[in-house]
């Protein structure tokens, strides 16, 4: 049998559900953020799965672009990431709850 | 010449004056508020002399349209009803500010804020856009919620904002209202929205829509003026607000709501209101009553006072509702009336507290043998409000009951039992403060001074004059009061009933506002 | 065939690693698990012709990204006590609802039709070989691709605002 | 000359005017002087249009002032016919001579000047009551006299009880003028003006029977007010608490007939209405009876005659009833002599006995104050009804007249006669406790005969209170015929024979004789007889009426007020609003605990929307 | 068209090349902010006149879509869109971005040596924000949100020494990211669902509505709604608003109003883009949706700002009410975008003054600001005083104040529609909003003596408020001058 691109499209749907899950289920803002990237990945295999079926290149520049997007994100992220750590020692962000109301 | 613009401007012109002064000489701010607020005077006169008598129609009228993207323009114009709202303001305006001598506290952001409330009121009474009406009807708030805010008493801060709320709350309806209207007119005309007045007049609505926006408008005025079950908020805010606060809100803003519900409710929406005009005056009947026998017992002379102004503006509503001729014109009689006399009353409780600093009834006691000459005007007054023949209260109230009473009966029987009420709680509340043996604390208090007298001789002269020969202001609403009720009768099959009425003086049709040619003006 | 079978593991292995990345405790074991998940989807990549991408998904991503992760996860140490241990059970609940229903709903939506768009533009059996995407990101895309050296200055320069603790900064703190 | 008669008006409030501005400069006596002054010139004035109706030479006419409210009709007018020309007379003249006694009786009152000016607004008051041409113009007079007298009543005003009675008249009297006003109301709808010229010509044609009786009811509860009848008059005994030549021009002589005279003005309306007739009747009868026999328990001087008006006016407001309009006037003027007169007197006595009003402290006193001791013999014969005093012929009128009806009617006409009996007495004991007897007064106090400024009005009125009844007796009816232009529009009923009448007028005044004799026997002793049955002490305080209406009118209505302004206002009304208010910001506290603070609840509240969102628009865009 | 091609993309170049001026003129020149800070203020001012003269060329027809390379035209995509709508924005985020950096400035001063980076991620930032308004490329858009958000990640943690700082930064960063994967998987499935990625053009989505016929519409719809999902977390209508307050008040003051500003503006503008120019054909499934989000924004933001003590965190749910009202914009379709526009020329000014006033008042890195704090401002400072009142009658929509005439514009647009309901509760929501609006006008103006030291704003800042009032009241007494303007602020 012949593999459709509705096969990547679910794999990638189940994919970034599970990375919204991990967003919402773990306390560890680096996991979280792991979580993150894999939903963006999920979204590269969406595009480039699509760019495959309509015969559009554009498909997977847009998948490079968000590489590289994902890429500053990360940077900066774990910039931030670590400077909250080198104040509270911690990365867990149940621990940040100092605004609210 | 653009008579009304110079009006509303003049009071600006003066708010920036004092707005610019140095802070060195604050002494020299409360005579040119004075002087700013009495200029408008002239203004008025000149316009009440040159008004045309019998003209039913819109007079002075200035006509520029901003955007037409949105109909919206300068369009202001005074006709009978607005005419004398206008002159009232003049003229309190003038005694607010100069019975503010004893504000020693940013005493120029209250003369700038007075000012400015000042060139609102009068907005609202001459705009005929309507976004215009509201934009001035909104921005009154804006200085006379500072007034109380800022130079109110102890409980200063629960009463302006209860006063801001109530009337925003009722704005909202008020807003929504004009933009379905505005945009029903603006289908009509073929663009997005036209905000002008004399589009309004022959929209075809569905009734249900008329009902809504008709309580739209409804809801907001009666808060305004205030009708029966939305009156909660007035003691409070007269009994807080400094007295040229408690003076200018009795005095004139409340009449911006019972202006409201004659300009564009009964004018806007004739079917609905010979539909509805009984329940509403029936609200009005309940606060005479209600209004006159909550007044009795209060122990705060100022809160009695505003209870008074429920059971006032009650006549008012009954009287505009009734929808005839006597009726009509009565009530806008009985609005000047009602601002003159009860602002006199808030001016010398004003007068006192500044000596006594108290304003409760059970404080004081045979004044009258300490200041005679204050318990005279004071005397003066409350029969004034109380409506006795030969001053102006009795003019406003006969009328409209006795007009009234052709098409409401009951109500009007009702109604008239509010003479009675008012006779008890005034008269209770002066044996109370003035007779009987003179209270320790009060003596040697020293009785009105020449300033204060001048202050209050203007009302006292108005009073007796328009009580004693009401026939020029009379005979100037008549027509626009015969125009409305023609409206009436031409969209409804409702009869006015003709007793007594010299009919068909009307000619002019709504939407005829002749504008005079002139260029550029404001904006 | 074959196609089906890699495809059918490298699916699994995806799936199974992304779960093990959100379950696992350590997050380590969540890195690696990102790593796994990366890996096949760059093999997907291939199989579906995209090949610089797959490239490009394994340098960046398993070359760059999953080092910096690590290396933070070193940084700020890897049994941080605190930082372990159940999740709320609301948040549970929650998480399971949500993410269960994100998929249905989309799977749901999309049974009818994954892909509606037009194919009219598109060429038959495209191959994302280098000169085809790089004559797309430099012809086409130029600006864009030009654009992107805002992100990387921000990337730099912000990285250094951020981690610049210097003896500066309390003095300047002390003013704020 | 009539052209000047708007001075009639226009002088009293000139001298109101110039005595309050600068009464206090003024200073008496000289402000006193110009009241008096401002008070005769007008006498003077309306004095030959009048004698122009005596003698038949002049005609009804009248003057347009200005418009005043076109709206419903009402010009500002003098209405000048014989009624309002005779009731002016009486105003200004008796007010004149009240003027003259007040300048000695108010001497050294602080408030001298003051009190004149009210005077004046009063005489002004009335004048627009009695001249007025249309009804809107009569009640401003009808309302400004309750205003003066609100004023005169508590002249005094640091005395509480005089400021309340002041209250308590002008409140019980607006409750008469709701009357009047709801009256006008229904006149003005169904004749579209107020102007009597209209109104009476047009009212048979116009008026239903029913509208009529509506009005005339109405406007009969405004009389009720004014002249102090059942159910209203409890404010006339409190309002003694004013000085007395108060009591005697406002409560005695003028504003209390105001009643009477409007009912008589109104004439062709009562003529439509026989049922209002029976009515007002009954009610005047009841009330003539009623506030005699209060009257014979008062100890009080004033209250004595307090009542004893109130039950005069009882029989003018029954002559009204029957219909005998001019027996009714007729009564009023000779009324307004003897009782201003007896006023007065009172009032002299009080002033010479050192403000002493209690009978029982008095006694013997006709050899002290010899000029006040006759006048008042006189006002006593008179009132008593004693042959050829006016009273004599005026009551004697009515009850013909009350009695030439029969039928059921004789029951009145009875008790017209009963408080004709009582009315003797109870004047009896009044004028024998005073001037007869020992002397019992207190230690202080040794009376002298009053200045001339004071004596002087007594001799006058006497005077006319003798002579005056000789206008209209059975054989001489020139009081009728000066009047009759003013009730032309009522048919004339026929009167009994002269026989008839003379018998009547005799057995009234046997009748009248009896009570003088039984009351003299009585209270000529040397010691009074001890009056504290139950009877005389439930009487001295009128019967309780006042407790019953304090009990079961003023007491409920004060409490619902209270409950409205501690409860239903703040607590009700208000609640309201305060409850939305507060229910925005419980909601908004509510919504606060979802703002945790935890990133992943904003994560989870972000995705659950993101999942609501899409199902919604899925669903909505038919995706499913 | 040569020039003309530069000039479409003329704002974010100024702005990068600005950017990298500054750091180097920092670098080279050392940290005197005297030399570089003509460049940053230069740059924003010079981008503004850019879009000034995009205008200029829109209105003589020289607008149109923008393609990479020459000659591609014909079966290519375009990258960048020039008409009244980008170049309005241009004019407008530069403005606010000058005003915003004003108000900022009193934090540049206060960092120290990092401030250079401070502006150069301030100026990249706005850039971005106009490519989410200018590119017809869903892409690109993504590409544009992302530059703006990671920099305001950055910006919302600038300030060390204050934990408050760093979890706001954290927070912005973790649900910013989330949010901005949403709207990327948005993007990807509408490209599954049109099988193109650009709104204009060959090949484009309006193509695909015009010539195809959607009736297996399931993924396309998921698409718009993952797109709205990410935007409006950007422009933070409810319930997507809860990072606001908390970020807001957590970041710096200094950073707030340049944050706040800028991603309401470059938010609508790309709602606007994709939704009224792109979509505009699917209105009748979105609209719905998006009036209901209105309505839940208009009534959690008043209702939570009512009890807020914090002046941050109540202009920041005020914010969200404000998003509400805007989007009321949106459901009239092109009709729409000139009150929207009214409204995004006006309100964010007023934001900037009021943030620039809040710094002045409670120290430009402070991450907290008691609306206590304010007490007696009439006296301690008139000028602030009164301009904050100003500000406030302004975002209250007091008449004779711009946000009167935003309002007045926003409902008359959805009303226009048929959404009387919505104009009824926006009407409502506005009266709560006077409640709160007055408690910080009555803390002005209140004479309590405590805490009465007197503040003495910095040059700049009271630039910033000055600017920021001018706006509110000109454009509330003369509105037509820019309604005039607005009405061909368009997408094409």
């Amino acid at each position: 049998m012949i593999i459709t691109t509705t096969w990547y499209l679910v794999l990638a749907a189940a994919l970034f559900s599970i990375g919204v899950s991990g967003v919402l289920i773990r306390r560890n803002a680096l996991v979280m953020f792991m979580s993150i990237e894999l939903m963006l990945n999920s979204v590269n295999l969406t595009f480039v799965a699509v760019s495959k079926d309509l015969g559009l290149v554009e498909g997977q520049v847009a998948a490079l672009f968000v590489m590289v997007v994902a890429a500053a994100e990360v940077t900066v992220g774990l910039a931030i990431i670590v400077a909250v750590f080198r104040r509270k020692a911690s990365a867990n962000i149940d621990e940040l709850a100092e605004l609210k109301g | 010449m653009p008579v009304l613009t110079i009006l509303l401007a003049l009071p600006l012109i003066g708010a920036l004056t004092i707005a610019i002064l140095p802070k060195s000489r604050t002494e020299i701010v409360y005579p040119i508020a004075v002087i700013a607020s009495t200029l408008p005077l002239a203004v008025a006169g000149y316009i009440l002399w040159t008004f045309t008598v019998g003209d039913p129609g819109f007079q002075f009228a200035e006509d520029i349209v901003f955007s037409d993207a949105i109909g919206f323009g300068w369009l202001v114009a005074v006709d009978g009803v607005s005419l004398f709202m206008i002159v009232l303001t003049a003229v309190l305006f003038p005694i607010a500010v100069a019975a503010s001598r004893s504000v020693t506290d940013r005493v120029k952001t209250y003369m700038i804020l007075i000012l400015v409330l000042e060139t609102g009121v009068l907005g609202v009474f001459v705009a005929l856009d309507l976004l215009l009406f509201f934009a001035f009807f909104e921005v009154v708030l804006i200085p006379m919620y500072m007034l109380i805010a800022m130079w109110g008493s102890e409980n200063r801060a629960y009463a302006s904002m209860k006063f801001v709320l109530f009337t925003a709350a009722g704005s909202a309806f008020l807003f929504a209202s004009i933009i379905v209207l505005g945009l029903a007119a603006g289908d009509q005309g073929g663009v997005l929205a036209s905000f002008d007045f004399r589009d309004m007049l022959n929209l075809d609505f569905s009734r249900t829509t008329q009902i809504l926006v008709f309580l739209g408008f409804a809801i907001a005025f009666a808060i305004k003026v205030p009708l029966f079950p939305f009156h909660t908020w007035l003691p409070d805010a007269h009994t807080e607000a400094p007295t040229a606060g408690s003076v200018l809100l009795a005095g004139i803003l409340l009449k911006m709501g019972t202006y409201g519900l004659l300009r564009f409710n009964v004018t806007l929406f004739p079917e609905i209101t010979v539909d509805f005009g009984f329940w509403m005056a029936l609200l009005g009947v309940i606060g005479i009553v209600y209004g006159a026998a909550v007044a009795i017992m209060q122990p705060d002379i100022k809160r009695l006072i505003a209870y008074s102004s429920v059971s006032h503006m009650g006549f008012v509503v009954l009287g505009i509702f009734a929808l005839t001729s006597q009726a009509l014109q009565g009530s806008i009689f009985q609005m000047i009336s009602h601002g003159l006399t009860t602002g006199a009353l808030f001016l010398l409780v004003g007068m006192v507290y500044e000596r006594t600093h108290t304003r409760l009834i059970s404080d004081y006691g045979g004044l009258a043998k300490v200041m005679p000459v204050f318990a005279g005007i004071f005397l003066f007054s409350a029969f004034a409000s109380a409506g006795l023949p030969g001053l102006s209260g009795f003019i406003g109230e006969f009328t409209i009951l006795i007009g009234s009473y052709l098409s409401l009966p009951v109500l009007t029987v009702i109604a008239a039992t509010g003479v009675i009420l008012a006779a008890i709680y005034l008269l209770w509340a002066y044996e109370r403060v003035f007779t009987g043996p003179t209270n320790a604390k009060l003596e040697g208090l020293r009785d009105l001074n020449f300033r204060e007298i001048a202050i209050l001789l203007p009302l006292v002269v108005l009073i007796v004059g328009l009580g004693v020969y009401p026939k020029p202001v009379l005979e100037r609403i008549e027509p626009s009061v015969e125009l409305i009720l023609d409206r009436v009768e031409a969209v409804t099959d409702y009869e006015v009933p003709d007793n007594g009425r010299s009919s068909d003086i009307v000619e002019v049709e709504y939407g005829e506002i002749e504008i005079e040619e002139r260029e550029g003006g404001e904006g | 065939m074959g196609e089906l079978i890699v495809f059918v593991i490298f699916a699994t292995v995806a799936l199974a690693s992304a779960v093990a990345m959100v379950s696992a405790r350590n997050p380590v074991y969540s890195a690696i698990g990102l790593l796994g998940a990366m890996f096949s989807i760059a093999i997907l990549y291939v199989l579906l012709d995209a090949h610089f991408v797959a490239a490009v998904q394994v340098i960046v991503y398993a070359g760059a990204v999953m080092t910096l992760f690590l290396f933070v996860i070193m940084l700020i140490g890897v049994d941080n006590p605190d930082a372990y241990g159940p999740a709320v059970p609301a948040q549970k609940v929650m998480t399971w609802v949500v993410s269960v229903g994100l998929f249905a709903a989309i799977v749901l939506a999309g049974r009818a039709a994954w892909v509606t768009g037009s194919d009219a533009f598109g060429t038959p059996d495209l191959n994302g070989t280098i000169e085809k995407v790089s004559d797309e990101l430099f012809g086409t895309w130029t600006v864009v691709f030009l654009s992107t050296v805002m992100l990387l200055t921000i990337a730099a320069v912000g990285t250094i605002a951020l981690a610049y603790f210097g003896t500066e900064v309390a003095d300047e703190e002390a003013t704020l | 000359m009539t052209e000047l008669l708007w001075l009639l008006v226009a002088l009293p409030l000139a001298g109101a005017l110039v005595n309050v501005l600068f009464g206090k400069k003024i200073g008496e006596p000289i402000a006193g002087w110009i009241a008096f002054g401002l008070v005769v010139i007008p006498w003077a004035i309306a004095l030959g249009p009048t004698i122009g109706f005596l003698t038949g030479s002049a005609v009804p006419e009248t003057i347009y002032l200005f418009s005043w409210i076109p709206i419903v009709g009402a010009d500002v007018a003098i209405l000048w016919d014989p009624l309002s020309a005779l009731l002016t007379m009486i105003v200004t003249g008796v007010g004149a001579l009240i003027h003259l006694y007040s300048i000695g009786y108010m001497h050294g009152d602080e408030r001298y000047a003051r009190f004149f000016a009210y005077l004046n607004l009063f005489i002004a008051s009335m004048l627009i009551l009695v001249l007025a041409s249309n009804y809107a113009v009569m009640f401003i007079g009808w309302e400004l006299v309750g205003l003066s007298s609100y004023l005169l009543i508590s002249f005094w005003f640091t005395k509480p009880s005089a400021a309340a009675a002041g209250k308590k008249a002008f409140v019980v009297n607006r409750i008469g003028d709701w009357g009047f006003l709801v009256a006008l109301m229904i006149i003005f709808a169904s004749f579209g003006t107020f102007d009597f010229g209209v109104i009476f010509v047009s009212a048979p044609s116009v008026l239903t029977v029913g509208t009529a009786t509506a009005i005339t009811l109405l406007l009969f509860l405004g009389a009720t007010g004014k002249s102090a009848q059942i159910p209203l008059y409890i404010w006339l005994p409190d309002a003694m608490e004013g000085p007395t030549p108060v009591s005697a021009l406002i409560h005695a002589a003028t504003m209390v007939t105001a009643g009477v005279f409007m009912m008589a003005r109104s004439a062709v309306l009562f003529e439509l209405a026989p049922v209002s007739g029976a009515v007002v009747a009954t009610v005047g009868g009841a009330t003539a009876l009623l506030a005699a026999v209060i009257a014979v328990t008062q100890m009080d001087i004033k209250k004595v005659l307090a009542y004893s008006t109130i039950s005069q006016l009882g029989y003018m407001v029954m002559g009204i009833g029957v219909g005998a309009y001019t027996a009714g006037v007729f009564h009023l003027t000779t009324h307004a002599f003897f009782k201003a007169l007896l006023f007065l007197g009172a009032g002299s006595v009080i002033h010479g006995m050192a403000n002493q009003q209690d009978m029982r402290k008095m006694g013997g006193l006709r050899k002290f104050m010899p000029i006040t001791f006759v006048t008042m013999t006189v006002g006593w014969l008179a009132i008593s009804g004693i042959f050829p005093f006016s009273g004599f012929w005026s009551k004697d009128e009515v009850l013909a007249a009350v009695f030439q009806r029969g039928g059921l009617w004789l029951i009145l006409w009875f008790v017209g006669i009963v408080a004709a009996l009582l009315t003797a007495f109870y004047m009896t004991r009044l004028y024998v406790l005073t001037f007869y007897g020992e002397p019992r007064w207190d230690a202080d106090v040794n009376p002298k005969e009053s200045s001339w400024t004071m004596t002087a009005p007594l001799v006058v009125l006497a005077l006319a209170a003798t002579v005056f009844g000789a206008f209209n007796t059975p054989a001489r009816l020139a009081f009728e015929h000066f009047l009759a232009p003013s009730f032309a529009l009522i048919g004339e009923s026929e009167t009994l024979s002269l026989s008839l009448l003379i018998t009547l007028a005799a057995f009234t005044m046997l009748v009248a004789i009896g009570g003088i004799i039984w009351s003299w026997r009585t209270y000529a002793g040397d010691e009074l007889p001890a009056e504290d049955s139950s009877f005389w002490r439930r009487g001295l305080d009128g019967f309780g009426v006042d407790d019953f209406y304090g009990k079961y009118i003023v007491a409920p209505g004060r409490t619902m007020s209270q409950w409205f302004s501690d409860t239903a206002d703040p607590k009700g009304i208000d609640g309201v609003s305060h409850g939305i208010a507060g229910g925005v910001r419980s909601a908004g506290e509510g919504l606060k605990t979802l703002q945790s603070g935890q990133v992943r609840s904003y994560a989870g509240g972000i995705a659950v929307a993101g999942v609501l969102l899409i199902v919604a628009l899925v669903v909505f865009g038919g995706g499913f | 068209m040569g020039n003309a091609s530069f000039l479409s993309v003329a704002f974010e170049v100024i702005l990068v090349v600005g950017a990298l001026l500054v750091l180097l003129v920092a670098v080279v020149f050392g940290q005197d902010r005297k030399v570089w800070a003509p460049i940053a203020g230069g740059s924003f001012l010079l981008a503004a006149f850019s879009g000034f003269l995009q205008w200029r060329d829109v209105a003589n027809g020289d607008g149109g879509l923008f393609f990479s390379a020459q000659g591609l035209e014909i079966f290519k995509s375009p990258m960048v869109v020039m008409d009244g709508f980008s170049a309005f924005a241009a004019i407008v985020l530069g403005l606010v971005g000058f005003t915003a950096m004003l108000g900022s400035w009193d934090l540049v001063s206060k960092v120290g040596k990092r401030s250079a980076e401070f502006v150069a991620l301030s100026l990249l930032a706005f850039s971005g924000l106009h490519m989410m308004a200018a590119s017809p490329n869903l892409v690109v858009i993504f590409v544009g949100l992302e530059t703006a958000s990671i920099s305001f990640y950055i910006l919302a943690g600038f300030v060390r020494g204050d934990t408050r700082s760093d979890e706001a930064a954290l927070k912005y960063f973790l649900l910013g990211s989330l949010a901005s994967a949403l709207f990327l998987y948005g993007v990807a499935l509408t490209f599954a669902a049109t099988g193109s990625l650009t709104l204009y053009g060959a090949n484009s989505i309006r193509d695909f509505f015009s010539t195809t016929v959607v009736t297996k519409p399931g993924i396309l719809l998921v698409g718009m709604a993952l797109m709205l999902v990410g935007l409006l977390f950007k422009i933070s209508a409810a319930p997507f608003h809860q990072w606001a307050p908390d970020v807001y008040q957590g970041a710096p003051s200094g950073a707030v109003g340049l944050m706040a500003a800028g991603v309401k503006v470059a938010g609508f503008a790309a709602l606007g883009r994709i939704f009224v120019g792109g979509l505009i054909s699917q209105i009748d499934t979105w609209g719905p949706i998006v009036a209901v989000i209105a309505a839940l924004s208009m009534l959690v933001g008043t209702t939570m700002a009512l009890v807020q003590t914090d002046m941050k965190r109540l202009v920041a749910y005020s914010g969200v009410a404000h998003s509400g009202y805007l989007l009321l914009t949106l459901l009239a379709g092109i009709d729409g975008m000139p009150a929207m526009w009214f409204y995004l020329a006006t309100y964010p000014f007023m934001i900037v003054g009021t943030f620039a006033v809040i710094s002045t008042v409670s120290g430009p890195g402070s991450t907290s600001s008691p609306i206590a704090a304010m007490r007696g401002l009439a006296h301690r400072s008139p000028e602030i005083g009164w301009l904050l009142a100003i500000l406030m009658f302004g975002m209250a929509g007091m008449p004779f104040f711009a946000g009167f005439v935003g309002k007045i514009l926003a409902f008359v647009a959805a009303g226009e529609v048929g959404y009387i309901w919505l104009v009824v509760v926006a009407t409502l929501t506005t009266v709560i909003g006077f409640a709160f609006y007055l408690k910080v006008v009555a803390a002005i103006f209140s004479s309590e003596e405590e805490n009465s030291s007197a503040i003495e704003p910095t040059l700049s800042a009271r630039f910033a408020v000055v600017i920021g009032a001018t706006v509110t009241v000109v454009f509330g007494i003369v509105p037509w001058i820019l309604m005039d303007v607005v009405r061909d602020a368009f997408p094409i």
